[in-house]
């Protein structure tokens, strides 16, 4: 029960993008369209998996025992870059379909801070090792359900009369806004 | 393979490098962070207790809470950072009680995530001021959109019920642990 | 007897008023020969006939003036005899110049017949050569040659001849009044097709707003075991090709494929007359029959003209057009074109001359589309007309044709019901014309 | 073929033509996440321009020595090392600050605006002018956060830099502290920033073509000219 | 070029085909929605008393204004009398509650026609349901405000009462049901009296305007998710009927979930949205910290309808199914 | 030295040295062969992987570069240093030539074309009007003067004259062929900068017809034609210049009556 809600909690109620401004580069910059919003999702997910696995690991197992937490920072964008880059490089060579779909989306993903704040939470909420690939995975749906749910509205807003200016990120924005209006209706559903 | 012995040393030497700096200059900054911490934590304690002079850990138990000593050294009661459940996260916040865990003499909220400008509201002096000689037995109640009629209530405030009704909460959630451990016996 | 059924229909549709008043109880009336006649040399689909005369050539009514340049194309006839006047690009109904050519008419008034024939001996072949000697195309509007149509492919198996008699544009009542008045050559016309086909099965598809023609029919039919009379649902498209097929057979034409497809061959009322005629009386396609109706002309009629003739002159001779005429629409008023210049000519498959009149239109302001899902309710073929004329707009034509833009009849439901008064047919027909010239760019390149 | 811009240029462009946040949408998460209050903007930007400054100095000292598979890997190293920096320092001699500014610092690390300067400048340039551009960057980021944060403050808690600047039958509007606010500001601020530029382009364009068009009817339908 | 003799005095028409059109036009339907509204603005003066007027004119008023400033400024037609704003001022003064500032009811009036529908083109474009944008704003700016509710006002002068949503979850106390269904509770000004909204919403149902797939989805899952809850626990949930007739839920169904803009294309998305709407409230209010939630949850579902609309594309006919 | 930096220092170390061998080897092991221009045109990219420019990185970006699905001023970040790089690579391949201008090869606007009876509702696009019987105007050739290609310039380098004709802003024009592709009508074509006669006109029909349509039409009378020696030549009742055997001494522009052959009229020239 208490990993259900920290699901839905990560997911929804304290979504990264829209109530801890993590991830908005990509959040902004491939919303664009819905398939390679999902990919992106899709890819996030993945490495924030990864992410949370490896993170704790190194936390616990190195960085604690060692008196070391100061290198918390420097130790995880280092295992995150490399780790990215190298599944990156990976999936490149064994599938390139499987590359061009969610490959691609591997480099981005690095400078994501979603996935660095994902790794510093997890630490902050001294979450167990199975509670912080939970929290990973959360946050991982939180962020696909809201960057698909922008790329279906940008879609729309294609084919719409936006004011010229306001093209692009500015209106992105603005719909993240009243989205983020919207999620309001969540808060207090779970307190975890 | 010159490449190869070229990427490892670059890295590893940035790798030691980082590493040197930050240790040094952690051992600087740490017992600076925690004097930062030590001192507000005192501050706090001194907030919710402001008749006392000093105060000291009590080591006997497994969490965290201060006794607390007028001019004359006598103990006048207890100071217990608490946390729990707000609207939106927790909520962290000391209490300072009398002896007999019967009177309240003072509340700070320490964290809190709360909506800002509404749930934050608890944190401000004049929800906080209602904890001031409250009477704290067999609880402490609230009352919503009137001033309190019983001594041991407090009134919510409009639109942050749930915040408030939270820290009610997260308060009588401390005084019963703390007269659990006092019925049990223990020394405090 | 096997006619009344529950009328069978298909998904959608709308059902505008009928305006069939007007003219249904006129029967057709023969318009005397005009003094011109413009003959345009592309009045089919496919490759324009290549023309046989020259300026200052006499010709003979029913002589071949234009022969088929093409495996697509039908030999053109003229509909009168007198002198060639020029060979020029001349308006034309269905609203892009064409090449015709313009005959002034003299006094002889004798028709050049061809040999007929005996139905009941005739071979399959037979009959197709006779139906393209005779330049028959498709009365439905497409104006497809019909013989094409009697030669399916070898690898399709066809099980079905169906004539739609739906008539569901509003005003016409031209295929009405075909079904009163000449019956058995329309099951003549019929049996020819089906025997071309090697078909065993016949259908005659009518709306239910006909009742008196399904009861004529039905009569013709009587000793017809294999043809039988479909009362259908009176719904706007229900007289589309895949719409009556799905009525009447609850077979779906796949996109893309054609009715041969799903073992069907459709033809229309006034084909099956024209096939008869051929046959029978050896007339090539020299008249069309058409209704000429609508609030803004003085005495709506149901015509037998000359094709050839000018509107100008039928609109004269149904006695000019009214004060507060608006628009002048050659068709019906769901897919018909509107006219801009009145010397254009009637062609074989024009099936009415509308003079509309602001009151019948009903036009409204154009605003923007509010998503109200109207046109997506009544699109008979379950597209999302609103999304595709948008697209078109923009000319986003890769999401177009991933929606099915292709798949549009342009039957114009949904801009009728449209509350935006959104010209979503035009919007949609720019789509397909763009979809179709990218497709080309690609296989050019 | 490249031109190289005078030093007083190469600041300047990040000020307002490359205005990091409202012209390159980088490094958008802080700024809407501290932009609560001026203040809190202003710090962060500091912060970060800090840490954009020494990386610069930095990785444009050793660019010749960094292999390119693993630069990647070594910049975001020093960017992370100082970043730490930044924090203990913080932490040790302004806590409160640090604790405003909470998870967000760590974050700097992973804002694309100092990556991606180091890969865009630093990594090509000499050190002198990276550090340039990085002040140039670093006080763009500045400006932006200092605007933001303002604008929210001023809506959100009718004061500014803690002053109270509106009257007090002005109900804050509490919405603009909130994240939606952030979003909010951010998107009507660009959008409006837009519009600005969008109109000086026109009026260049319309200046253009005042020199070309005069009145069609003014030439006779077939002067030869040569 | 021929003419024809009987040529009419003025020029024909050249338009593409269909030449006919069908009755209805935005502008009819628009109208018919305000008058949809009346019996609401009624209660409301009923309920409310007269100066509720005045916050009807405030807010109609801006949401006009503006969108002609706006239409202004962008250089594009002032199309007012498509009567859209109108209809976005209408509904946001129903929702606000009754006696509220007239300041932050213009300043909502203004965000709901600028943020909910001008931004994104104007109308026929918005995504989210614009009057609920300017509310959700007034929402997040003056909580206080927005959550303090006036007694119907043959009660005693200026007395705050709850809702009785807000009664139940903070107080548990219930209210009456056939009380709620006339509407002399306290809540939103148009939102109360569920007689006077059905009145109207089935009104739209009738002519055709309002297609009744949403509201049945939505009441249908009210009563599904809600009474799953009601039947566990009858006495920490209430009865689902307590849910449709309580806080906006009926005005929502009816007049906001239906906004033909903002909601899903086809048939099937609508019963999908409808659904969606229901679980959503039914979670914000029963486990949420909010006591109503009807807003919150069609603007979540709002913004899944592109999404929503795409996957419920039909297959074009005679397309593998 | 104390414990804890050392720890520090072979922590890091440590970690630096496994994820570089690492990367090394999956540099060496991983490798996939690709177009060169690709890692080029990546080079020259920030390298900020920030996904501004909408792609999915930079490296996304710089193969949809290389295969043209992308604008080599795409990216934000990098403005116009990096575009001008990223140009100067595609450059190379692309080559270069003498500069195309789009000529409007019709010059009968709203004064020269003759209206139709009927008037025209619906969309203003060209395309759009095309479609229905060609809108307003009775020559089935023309310019429609709907602005298609004034829409269709990314660069604001075409508008629409009061005539109802668009001129080419030749200063602002980047040869993009947007506004040929607009076209409905095909009256727009890419010409060499230094062609200055031209036929401007489109109409096929024949003399007397072409007359009644507009007053600036081809009349397909070939009085150029007969005089031009091979530099016109007549096709369908229209002339249409032969460039490469085009002497413009031959061309007796004062004899046709319509002024349909002429000399380009540039916008700054009529100035004077």
């Amino acid at each position: 029960m208490e990993l259900i809600l920290i699901f839905f909690s990560a997911a929804i109620v304290n979504n990264f993008v829209l109530a801890y401004f993590l991830g908005i580069c990509p959040f902004i910059g491939v919303s664009g369209k819905i398939s390679s919003a999902f990919s992106m999702g899709l890819a996030t997910t993945f490495v924030m998996v990864i992410t949370s696995i490896v993170t704790w690991l190194i936390y616990h197992l190195i960085l604690v025992p060692n008196g070391l937490e100061f290198l918390q920072y420097v130790s995880f964008i280092l295992v995150i870059a490399s780790l990215v880059q190298f599944v990156e490089m990976f999936i490149k060579k064994v599938s390139q379909p499987l590359y061009r779909a969610l490959g691609i989306f591997l480099p981005l993903i690095t400078t994501n801070c979603a996935i660095l704040g994902l790794a510093l939470f997890i630490v902050l909420k001294e979450y167990t090792f199975i509670q912080g690939i939970v929290y990973g995975v959360g946050a991982g749906a939180g962020f696909t359900l809201a960057i698909t749910i922008m790329a279906g509205i940008r879609e729309e807003l294609d084919l719409a009369d936006v004011p010229k200016p306001f093209k692009g990120a500015p209106i992105t924005l603005l719909v993240a806004g009243i989205l983020a209006l919207a999620f309001m209706g969540f808060a207090g559903l779970i307190s975890v | 393979m010159k490449l190869l012995v070229h990427m490892l040393a670059t890295l590893t030497i940035i790798g030691i490098l980082s590493g040197g700096l930050l240790s040094e200059v952690s051992k600087w900054a740490k017992p600076k962070i925690a004097l930062h911490r030590k001192a507000e934590t005192e501050k706090a304690i001194f907030l919710v207790q402001p008749d006392a002079k000093s105060q000291k850990k009590i080591e006997t138990v497994d969490f965290e809470i201060y006794r607390v000593f007028d001019e004359n050294n006598d103990p006048i009661g207890y100071a217990l950072p608490y946390e729990g459940n707000g609207f939106q996260g927790n909520i962290r916040l000391m209490v300072g009680v009398k002896n007999d865990l019967k009177e309240i003499v003072g509340l700070q909220v320490l964290e809190q995530t709360e909506t800002p400008g509404l749930g934050t509201k608890v944190t401000e002096e004049p929800f906080t001021n209602q904890f001031v000689k409250l009477v704290a037995e067999p609880n402490v109640g609230w009352v919503k959109g009137a001033p309190p009629k019983k001594t041991n209530e407090v009134q919510t405030i409009t639109g942050a019920t749930i915040s408030s009704k939270a820290i009610v909460d997260i308060v009588n959630g401390g005084l019963q642990k703390l007269r659990d451990v006092k019925n049990s016996g223990v020394e405090l | 007897m096997k006619l009344f059924k529950k009328a069978k229909t298909f998904h959608g549709g709308v059902h505008p008023n009928e305006y069939k008043e007007l003219t249904e109880n006129s029967a057709f009336e023969i318009m005397p020969n005009p003094a011109q006649i413009i003959v345009p040399i592309s009045q089919h689909i496919g490759k324009p006939a290549k023309p046989l005369v020259k300026k200052g050539e006499e010709v003979k009514a029913g002589a071949v003036i234009a022969e088929p340049d093409g495996f697509v194309s039908v030999p053109i006839h003229t509909s009168i005899s007198g002198k060639v006047v020029k060979i020029s690009k001349e308006s034309n109904v269905s609203g892009a110049p064409k090449h015709a050519i313009i005959i002034k008419a003299n006094e002889e008034n004798e028709v050049e017949l061809m040999p007929s024939l005996n139905p009941d001996t005739l071979t399959p072949e037979e009959i197709r050569a006779r139906v393209k000697e005779a330049g028959i195309v498709g009365q439905g509007g497409a104006a497809f040659p019909t013989y094409i149509k009697l030669t399916p492919p070898e690898d399709k198996k066809i099980d079905y001849v169906i004539l739609n008699g739906c008539e569901c544009e509003p005003y016409l009542t031209r295929d009405d009044r075909f079904m009163l008045e000449r019956s058995n050559d329309i099951i003549a016309g019929l049996k020819l097709a089906m025997k071309a086909l090697g078909v065993e099965k016949g259908a005659v598809g009518i709306e239910d707003n006909k009742p008196e023609a399904i009861d004529v029919m039905s009569v013709a039919v009587q000793d017809e075991p294999d043809i039988e009379v479909v009362k259908v649902k009176t719904k706007y498209p229900q007289g589309a090709e895949k719409m009556l097929i799905k009525a009447v057979l609850n077979r779906e034409v796949p996109p893309g494929k054609l009715p041969l497809d799903v073992g069907v061959v459709i033809q229309n009322i006034g084909t099956a007359v024209a096939i008869a005629d051929a046959v029978i009386k050896g007339e090539p396609e020299l008249t069309a029959a058409l209704t000429v109706s609508g609030l803004g002309i003085n005495n709506p009629k149901n015509l037998i003209v000359r094709v050839g003739t000018p509107l100008a002159d039928i609109l004269e001779y149904c006695g000019g057009v009214k004060d507060n005429a608006h628009k002048v629409v050659v068709g019906g008023p769901m897919m018909g074109v509107a006219q801009f210049d009145f010397a254009a000519p009637v062609m074989k498959a024009t099936s009415g001359i509308l003079v509309l009149t602001e009151e019948e239109i009903k036009a409204h302001e154009e605003t923007p589309c509010l998503n109200c899902g109207m046109c997506v309710g009544v699109c008979p073929l379950k597209l999302t007309p609103t999304k595709l004329a948008r697209y078109a707009q923009l000319d986003k034509i890769d999401e177009a044709e991933k929606l099915g833009i292709s798949v549009c009849i342009e039957c114009g439901t949904c801009a009728y019901t449209c509350p935006a008064n959104i010209p979503l047919v035009q919007w949609i027909r720019l789509g397909k014309e763009r979809v179709n010239q990218l497709k080309n760019d690609k296989k050019s390149a | 073929m490249k031109t190289k811009l005078t030093l007083s240029k190469e600041y300047i462009k990040g000020l307002w033509e490359n205005n990091p946040v409202f012209k390159q949408v980088l490094g958008m998460c802080p700024a809407l996440a501290v932009t609560v209050s001026a203040l809190n903007g202003i710090a962060m930007a500091l912060a970060t321009t800090f840490v954009l400054v020494f990386s610069s100095l930095i990785i444009s000292t050793f660019r010749k020595l960094i292999p390119s598979q693993v630069r990647i890997a070594a910049y975001i190293l020093i960017i992370a090392t100082f970043v730490t920096l930044v924090d203990l320092i913080m932490k040790a001699q302004f806590p409160s600050l640090s604790k405003e500014l909470g998870p967000y610092i760590p974050l700097i690390v992973v804002n694309c605006l100092i990556l991606g300067r180091q890969e865009a400048f630093s990594s090509k340039n000499t050190v002198f002018r990276s550090v340039v551009d990085a002040l140039g960057m670093g006080t763009g980021f500045l400006i932006a956060l200092f605007v933001l944060g303002g604008i929210r403050e001023i809506l959100g808690s009718r004061t500014i830099l803690g002053l109270q600047v509106l009257p007090d039958f002005y109900e804050p509007w509490l919405i603009m502290i909130l994240p939606a606010g952030a979003f909010l500001t951010l998107g009507f601020l660009m959008g409006f920033l837009n519009t600005y530029t969008e109109r000086k382009k026109r009026l260049e364009r319309e200046a253009i073509l005042k020199k070309h068009i005069k009145p069609i009817s003014d030439t006779p339908i077939n002067t030869v000219e040569a | 070029m021929a003419t024809v003799t009987a040529n009419p005095t003025y020029k024909l028409e050249l338009t593409s085909s269909p030449h006919v059109h069908s009755r209805w036009s935005t502008k009819q339907a628009m109208w018919m929605v305000v008058f949809a509204l009346v019996p609401c603005i009624v209660s409301a003066i009923l309920f409310f008393g007269i100066y509720q007027l005045t916050i009807i004119a405030v807010s109609v008023g801006f949401a006009v204004g503006t969108e002609a400033a706006i239409k202004y400024v962008r250089k594009r037609k002032i199309t007012l009398n498509d009567g859209s704003a109108l209809i976005t001022g209408l509904l946001l003064a129903l929702i606000l509650p009754p006696n509220f500032n007239l300041a932050f009811v213009a300043l909502g009036s203004i965000v709901a026609i600028a943020l909910g529908k001008e931004i994104f083109g104007g109308l026929g474009y918005n995504i989210f349901n614009p009057a609920l944008v300017g509310r959700a704003f007034l929402q997040a700016s003056f909580p206080v405000q927005m959550t303090t509710w006036e007694q119907p006002n043959y009660a005693v002068d200026s007395v705050t009462s709850a809702t009785p949503l807000a009664s139940f979850k903070f107080d548990a106390v219930g209210t009456e049901l056939n009380t709620m269904l006339i509407g002399n509770i306290g809540g939103s000004l148009g939102e109360t009296s569920t007689i006077a909204i059905l009145l109207g919403g089935l009104f739209l149902i009738a002519i055709g305007i309002v297609n009744y797939r949403i509201p049945l989805a939505m009441v249908i899952g009210v009563i599904l998710f809600g009474g799953v809850f009601w039947l566990v626990d009858p006495a920490a949930y209430q009865n689902p009927l307590f849910h449709l007739l309580g806080g906006g839920f009926m005005f929502g169904a009816l007049f906001m979930a239906t906004d033909w803009v903002s909601s899903p294309l086809q048939s099937k998305g609508m019963w999908i949205y409808g659904f969606g709407i229901a679980l959503v409230l039914i979670l914000i209010r029963l486990f949420g910290g909010l006591p109503e939630g009807v807003m919150y949850a069609i603007l979540f579902m709002n913004a899944f309808v592109p999404l929503i609309n795409r996957y419920t594309q039909p297959t074009v006919f005679g397309g593998a199914k | 030295m104390d414990y804890t930096l050392i720890i520090a220092i072979a922590t890091m170390g440590g970690l630096g040295f496994l994820f570089a061998g690492g990367l090394a080897l999956a540099d060496r092991k991983l490798r996939v062969e690709e177009n060169p221009l690709i890692a080029k045109v990546n080079d020259a990219l920030p390298g900020a992987n920030c996904g501004a420019c909408g792609k999915a990185g930079c490296y996304d970006f710089a193969v949809n570069i290389v295969e043209g699905n992308a604008a080599v001023n795409g990216c934000p970040v990098g403005g116009d240093e990096t575009a001008q790089l990223v140009a100067d690579i595609m450059g190379v391949e692309a080559g270069s030539a003498i500069k195309m201008y789009p000529r409007v090869l019709c010059r009968g606007g709203n004064s020269e074309a003759v209206s139709k009876l009927t008037e025209y509702y619906g969309p203003l696009s060209c395309a759009a009007m095309d479609i229905v019987s060609g809108g307003n105007k009775m020559c089935f050739d023309g310019c429609l003067g709907g602005g298609d290609c004034v829409e269709a310039c990314p660069f604001g380098a075409m508008i629409m004259n009061e005539n109802g004709i668009p001129e080419v802003i030749e200063e602002l024009c980047t040869s993009c062929t947007m506004c040929v592709q607009a076209c409905p009508r095909d009256v727009i074509e890419m010409h060499p900068e230094d062609r200055n006669v031209f036929v401007f006109c489109k109409n096929h029909d024949d003399p007397k017809k072409a007359k009644d349509v507009c007053s600036v039409a081809c009349l397909g009378c070939g009085i150029c034609a007969r005089k031009s020696d091979g530099g016109v030549e007549m096709h369908d009742n229209l002339g249409v210049i032969n460039y490469d055997k085009l002497d413009q001494n031959l061309i007796p522009f004062d004899k046709c009556r319509t002024g349909a052959i002429g000399h380009l009229r540039k916008a700054e020239e009529s100035e004077n």
